[in-house]
């Protein structure tokens, strides 16, 4: 039997007896009837570690892993990119990953001074002045800022781009369910947003891919035209990693910039745990979800950190907080800002221009493929690609072959022609040869 | 020495006190000019100057301004900091509400395995077949330990399993016509609970406690009727004291065509003993960061998973990993059919609940059940341990975890809960949740956890014990309002952090 | 509280001060009959008595005494434990002779690899493939870097090398005949010289070093006769000076039959920049543990591998690694001809070896040139600085460290090298070296390392400077004698500890 | 290219200069120009951590790991243990990895005590009074015992048993080429010592395997009789995990007891690091090698650990020192120490009987082979084999198979009727189905 729990029978008898108690059942004498659970709940008795590490490695190995058995040109909001050992190995030490939400500052200024790091850093990134200590991903960080711009504005029309992520459409829909937000999606031309058909006449926000979902670098100068005209908010959506080169989100005019940090050296993990940024401009702080961590000073006059702007959270405002979040990622988000501080200056931007050139090697090899054409125009590190066949049948027949080929895009463009591409990407860490190789079999591959 | 060696600057030393007791520089602070610690893999492909390629208008201009500091500094850095935060693993954290239970070591080698976490989230099913039977499985342990049909693991924490499964209640009754709009909460609930019941459209209804500190059912009697949708309970409640009318209150609530949504944060006070299902809830969220023991992180990640009844499985969020009824051991994807859709970019925090699956297969139905046993246990002789010296508003056997007030100190001594909280840190001892929940005044909120020895917990009740003493005794008593001093730092003015914001470097 | 509750005893509460600044018990102190951390896999074997099968004249008649305590226990007294522990993820480490530069975190990686680590040291060759070729690889390196010609990876620490490393001379000498029996070593060299010179065999002659710190050839001279079996220096010796001597005197050693031994605890002052070989050594053992960044360990686990002329290859330590001449990518073992034997239960700290040669391809040629660069600067600017506060017995350029003298602010003042070093943990770095090398009085031996900026350098700079202008302050003097008093423990009484051990509990 | 140092080229110009120096190469002008290396090492240029772990991986998958592919039954003093996440976790705490030799007390008390606790549990197994803080491995450890008793007898004659580890007995023979003891081998009859033959007259000390490398329980008491008989003291190898059942060394009259402690939950790594234990009775305390930690007080009077008896290491006495150990295993040591608490009382002698049990039940197994025989009487934990083919085929054979089917008996056993035998145990990670499968494997592989 596997358990944790310290206690020897005889100290569990002595604790009875000094409680007037003669069997831990006693304990729950005064559960009613009805809900007291009788017999044993119909699951495994304990095991052992040994045991459980069997199970959980038998599973792992019905999984097939990125890495050399299976090259990874997907991406479409989770990159394979490198993460740094000495990132990896500092935000795993205990005291960090045991320890709960810094509610009392004396004993938690190491993940307070790293979520003030953290909060800097993305900002800095995002161009914006404000940036909360995390939320789950880029998906809810896209629900909280439509929240935000709703609540802001006192308006509840909400345009939304079909360059985004369709998860995070998705997720819009679903919470649109309570909130009561009107979502409105743009349509697309080409791979990018058609900003023409536009109409942001009492909308509270415009929310814009930035490069967006299909690879595109948007025009967030005209967006920002647009948003201004109509008092909307600007939300952008972007990928860290293109930041590192292009522009800043709030360089552009975003009110409110978001994204999945997911990129920033945090595991592929199937999807999660990963990280939500949010940022957004000061004057708009006090609308922020989640948490915030200020700097202050101790009775003694030593500088020190502290969660602040309570006012916002529920444990203060119960119903009219500006979010529910309360746990978020912190973890993943020292994870981020240890991975940045590594990366460094000018090796962010490197490893920015690495993910662009092996991407525009991949798409120019992509080009030279009989049938198959690249969709986009302005495009950093991500592209689509129409095929001779199928891009579902495509990812199957190179999955035999080695390689993860890129995500067949289907759900969330039912009735457009880009049903049946295919995404890809090369990040950083896609050599000229497993490049080569791909084209190679990719060439094979649909030519069948 | 001469001036020659006076040019150092633009970067503070990494140095460092070997226990803290210096303000560690933040990672700006380390920066200098051209110091690096990355490098890249030499892949062959020719660099490229986006320049060359893309239009200028999109380009930046400078570098992200990031910090530039050696390997060897960010490591320092880093490990200076983590020595200033106190962690479940350097001790007792009798926080209440938050189970900081010990975290088992394996579930990090499960985390770490390459099967798991180099799964690309776009991988199709043929790739990904042990990912779909491990959250089936996981599935499949938590409804048994709810009581409940079906579940979703996609909600990355509490709170968005709440928001969750308050959709799915409004999809449900959306479906049967309903138009209720009400939820109710007790007086003594989380703040999270109110704040999902607004997100999610509805309206807030509280319910006062009655003197024994459980929901007053008269009070609920006169709020129910057709335009309540549900009510919003955990259980035992947030004073760790079971509701015993729960039958009796879902019997109502249910009556009026209301649903029962179980707020799993005190799950770990009733694992084999009492299931939310068997107690007549409808929708239960699991924080498996608390009762199944992944670790909390700083503030995350978790995972709140929401499981229901046979009724509303169709509305659960989609898709959901399924076993592929035509044949034994396959797995796919499937859609819930009246599914309320996504509410995670992916499948949820899927790692997080690796560990919790982990955690649950160790322990098995007998293990689970002796975690609750032992955290009630330590509870409530915690709780008789001190009962000398501190007051309790209410009366009887607690579960998990018990309410102590302060206010009779207070009024005597001048000392508050706060000050006890603070006391504790110099004892060894992280502090209990304080004035939570909000209707018990100077609320000292504790929950040992069964992972605590009962020697720990002996020792946590002597350092209150000798807290509440001290308290008393004018020449000891000014000490406890210094307190902490041994802490990296002390006491701090918060009102300025607020008044002032100062959010980034 | 009623006496019902104070059974609690055999084993102390495993609370702990956030800071460490109370005593940790012992593990045997937290145990308690009964408890338990460790389970078993499921094998599915039957257990069997060995009382049933065995003699009982062979059976214990009680289990070992190990402590019992719980995993959560188990973790809280570890991690309290690595709390009371400085460290160079801490912070500076100007440990004298020790090179406490920065272990790349990489490296971790390195050593967890499965397919390193799970392989059983009996496998048979054309399953470790991977492993003989690592070593090989490593082989070529370290020639490379050493200037030698052939190397052994058994030994498992500095020590070890060198009595490897003499054993070999030993061999080579009663193979050519040679009946020398004398090791000469000068007097500034480490214990571990004249240890292993003893335990192989030989007699130790100890040459004096002259008025700039360095062997003095005229005494060299006068001992060397055929009697003379060898020499064994460090270059730069141990006060960190270059013997610039060091092609001549390596001339006059041979010419006596002697050969010349180079202990590589200094060579992370030297790569690319002067090789033991070209120096004249004709053996030669690394620390990799000091030169190529593998940790410390608390004391070990290190590695210090052999290196030799071609002369000398034939008497290393077998079985060695090596590529079959046969087959391009193929390796396996081979006995050199005339092996002085085995040295090591298997082939030494192959896992140390693999860091090792990690760090190696990682910095290459370019990379280690400039740690050694960077060391030498890091030692001679940080000399500089602190030129006005403290002596240096010996002028000149230094190499990778520095050894000051505390003798004249002794007789000055009263504080001597040790109060100093006690100070400087107060502020915030670990001490220098202390009263070694045994031929200056009240030594600082100081070795930055090139993985310090130049900012933590000026900030020990600061320190000492610091330390020593309090020296001469009556005021602030005392507080020098009672440092340290900001660490876990204060200064120790390290005579009652010897006078009556207490080495178990 | 890679390199740790932080040193930006305007900090190493302004650091030059305020040297007075133009160039680092400066910095050498000292140097006799015939040292001076000139032009750049002939070693490739330093690369990126990516590449780095790129390589090395590349060189690990040309090995075979002991796992599901490689199912191992070999021993010979390297065993296939479980070891624990939470020891494993522990020892690798950064302050434990990255601290150095505890010589300044103050700041190393997490090191000193773990050592103390390691030798107050290395004792109890040992049930000797003295053990210090760790040596290299089992062999360094013998060799070590070997010098004491010659120091301590001041005698030079040593018994070596031909049941010791053969590697073991090689590395005595190369040490002995220093010190100039006389190294006599004691013979075998069957698989234990022909203790009848010994003539232990003037001999320093008789050293025995126990359970030996052929796993036979030796007959201890016998050898101690003839040690007393002479003045010769009893050097004793033994093994941890049977010592968990059997009756300690110390109990059976040992002086010295020293092991391989790579059993107590550390990693196979191809043979290293490992752990060399050493205890003695406690009069032998000033001769003991190696670091020794005590209890002692600080100033203020808290309890405190030190390393001691320095006088008998190389810093104070040079080439009077006891041994020349200086760095030893210390981070295997507390490795060991966390992972023999986490087995706790009941759980080491748990681990124990399953080693028992599953080599039990393969012998067993293999008695039923056709061909093959057991040829040991008591044994514990391991056992050899006759086969009908030559042993080292055998192993090459089942490799292909998935097994790691022993050790092949050769080198050391020259001239002895063992060669050609296999070595081979079955450790408490073997299941059921994984000794079945072997078994029948086996039987296959040797009759063909
Ligand atoms: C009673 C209760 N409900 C809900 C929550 C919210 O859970 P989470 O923090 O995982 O979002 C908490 C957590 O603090 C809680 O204690
Ligand atoms: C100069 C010198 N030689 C030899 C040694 C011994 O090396 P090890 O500790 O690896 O055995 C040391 C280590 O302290 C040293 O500094």
């Amino acid at each position: 039997m596997g358990s944790f729990v310290p206690h020897t029978d005889t100290e569990i008898a002595k604790m009875l007896v000094s409680l007037g108690l003669e069997e831990i059942d006693d304990l729950y004498d005064h559960l009613p009837q009805g809900a007291r659970f009788k017999g044993d709940l119909s699951i495994p008795l304990g095991v052992s570690e040994a045991d459980v590490l069997d199970l959980m490695d038998s599973l792992a190995r019905k999984n097939r892993p990125t890495g050399r058995e299976l090259i990874c040109f997907a991406g479409a909001g989770a990159y394979d990119h490198d993460s740094s050992a000495a990132a990896m190995a500092l935000a795993s030490q205990s005291a960090f990953v045991t320890s709960y939400t810094p509610y009392q500052p004396e004993v938690a200024q190491g993940v307070l001074q790293a979520l003030f790091e953290y909060q800097t850093l993305i900002s800095r990134l995002s161009g914006l002045d404000v940036t909360n200590a995390s939320l789950y991903d880029g998906g809810t960080a896209l629900v909280e800022a439509v929240n935000l711009a709703c609540a802001h504005s006192k308006r509840s029309r909400v345009l939304v781009s079909r360059g985004i992520h369709p998860h995070y459409r998705e997720m819009i829909q679903t919470y649109a369910k309570g909130s009561g937000h009107e979502i409105v999606e743009v349509g697309l031309s080409g791979c990018s947003t058609n900003l023409d058909s536009v109409s942001l006449q009492g909308a509270a926000a415009l929310c814009i891919g930035y490069p967006n979902y299909l690879g595109e670098i948007e025009d967030l100068e005209a967006a920002k035209r647009l948003c201004e005209a109509s008092g909307a908010l600007l939300v952008v959506v972007y990928d860290p990693v293109a930041v590192a080169t292009l522009r800043s989100p709030g360089d552009m005019g975003a009110d409110v910039a978001v994204a999945e940090g997911q990129s920033l050296g945090v595991p592929l993990s199937f999807g999660g745990p990963y990280l939500g940024l949010f940022s957004a401009k000061g004057e708009l702080v006090r609308s922020v979800p989640g948490r915030l961590v200020g700097e202050t000073v101790d009775i003694d006059g030593k500088k020190a950190y502290v969660t602040t702007l309570r006012t916002r959270e529920q444990d203060i405002r119960r119903e009219k907080a500006s979010s529910n979040v309360c746990t978020n990622q912190t973890l993943i988000a020292i994870q981020a800002a240890i991975h940045l501080s590594w990366l460094g200056k000018s090796g962010f931007s490197e490893l920015s221009r690495r993910c662009f050139s092996a991407t525009r090697y991949l798409s120019d090899g992509i080009s030279r493929i009989p049938g198959a054409k690249v969709l986009n125009r302005n495009f950093f590190r991500e592209f689509v690609v129409e095929l001779p066949i199928d891009a579902g049948t495509t990812v199957e027949r190179m999955a035999e072959r080695g390689f993860l080929a890129g995500v067949a895009i289907r759900e969330g463009f039912e009735d457009s022609p880009l049903v049946g591409t295919l995404l890809m990407t090369a990040t950083e860490k896609r050599t000229k040869s497993e490049i080569d190789s791909y084209l190679q079999t990719l060439k094979e591959v649909v030519a069948k | 020495m001469t001036e020659l060696f006076d040019f150092v600057g633009g970067g503070v030393a990494s140095s460092s006190p070997l226990v803290g007791s210096d303000t560690e520089p933040t990672i700006f602070e380390l920066s200098v000019p051209g110091r690096k610690s990355s490098s890249f893999r030499n892949s062959g492909v020719d660099l490229l100057d986006p320049a060359s390629i893309l239009e200028s208008r999109f380009l930046r201009s400078e570098e992200v301004d990031l910090p530039e500091v050696s390997e060897r500094d960010l490591v320092g850095h880093y490990t200076r900091l983590a020595s200033r935060q106190y962690s479940v693993d350097m001790g007792a954290y009798p926080l209440g509400s938050c189970t900081m239970k010990y975290n088992p070591k394996f579930a990090d080698s499960v985390a770490g395995m390459p099967g798991l976490n180099r799964v690309h989230p776009g991988s199709p099913d043929e790739l990904v077949q042990g990912w779909l039977e491990l959250l089936v499985m996981a599935e499949e342990y938590l409804c048994e330990i709810t009581g409940m049909q079906a579940a979703t693991f996609q909600p990355a924490a509490g709170a968005a399993g709440e928001l969750t499964g308050l959709l799915v209640i409004r999809a449900y009754l959306q479906h049967t016509g309903s138009k209720a709009n009400k939820i109710i909460i007790p007086d003594s609930s989380h703040g999270t609970n109110p704040a999902s019941v607004t997100l999610s459209g509805f309206d807030v209804v509280t319910v006062p406690s009655d003197e024994s500190g459980l929901v007053d059912t008269d009070a609920l009697a006169k709020v129910l009727d057709g335009s309540v949708a549900g009510m919003m309970m955990t259980n035992p409640n947030t004073l760790g004291l079971f509701e015993v009318k729960i039958t009796e209150i879902a019997r109502m609530v249910h009556e009026v065509g209301g649903l029962m949504y179980y707020d799993g944060a005190n799950l770990n006070a009733v694992l084999g003993i009492s299931r939310p299902g068997d107690m007549g809830f409808d929708v239960v969220h699991s924080n498996l960061h608390k009762t199944f023991a992944t670790p909390h992180g700083g503030g995350g990640p978790g995972s709140g998973p929401v499981a229901v009844s046979g009724a509303l499985a169709d509305f659960l969020p989609g898709p959901k990993p399924c076993r592929l009824s035509d044949k034994e051991n396959e797995f796919g994807w499937y859609m819930p059919p009246r599914s309320i859709g996504r509410v995670h970019s992916h499948f949820g925090n899927a790692v997080v609940v690796a560990r919790a699956l982990a955690y649950m297969v160790y322990n098995g139905s007998d293990g689970l059940k002796m975690a609750s046993d032992l955290a009630v246990l330590n509870a409530n002789w915690l709780k008789a341990s001190i009962a000398d010296y501190y007051e309790f508003p209410f009366d009887g056997v607690c579960m998990h975890e018990f309410v102590a007030s302060a206010l009779q100190i207070k009024k005597e001594t001048g000392i508050r809960g706060l000050d006890i909280a603070k006391s504790l840190f110099e004892r060894g001892f992280h502090a209990p949740t304080v004035y939570f929940p909000l209707i018990v005044e100077e609320a000292l909120m504790i929950e040992p956890t069964e992972t605590e020895s009962p020697q720990t917990v002996r020792a946590l009740a002597d350092a209150l014990i000798d807290i509440a003493k001290r308290a008393h005794d004018p020449e000891t008593k000014d000490a406890l309002h210094d307190a902490p001093t041994t802490t990296p730092v002390r006491r701090l003015d918060e009102a300025r952090a607020a008044r002032n914001p100062k959010l980034i470097f």
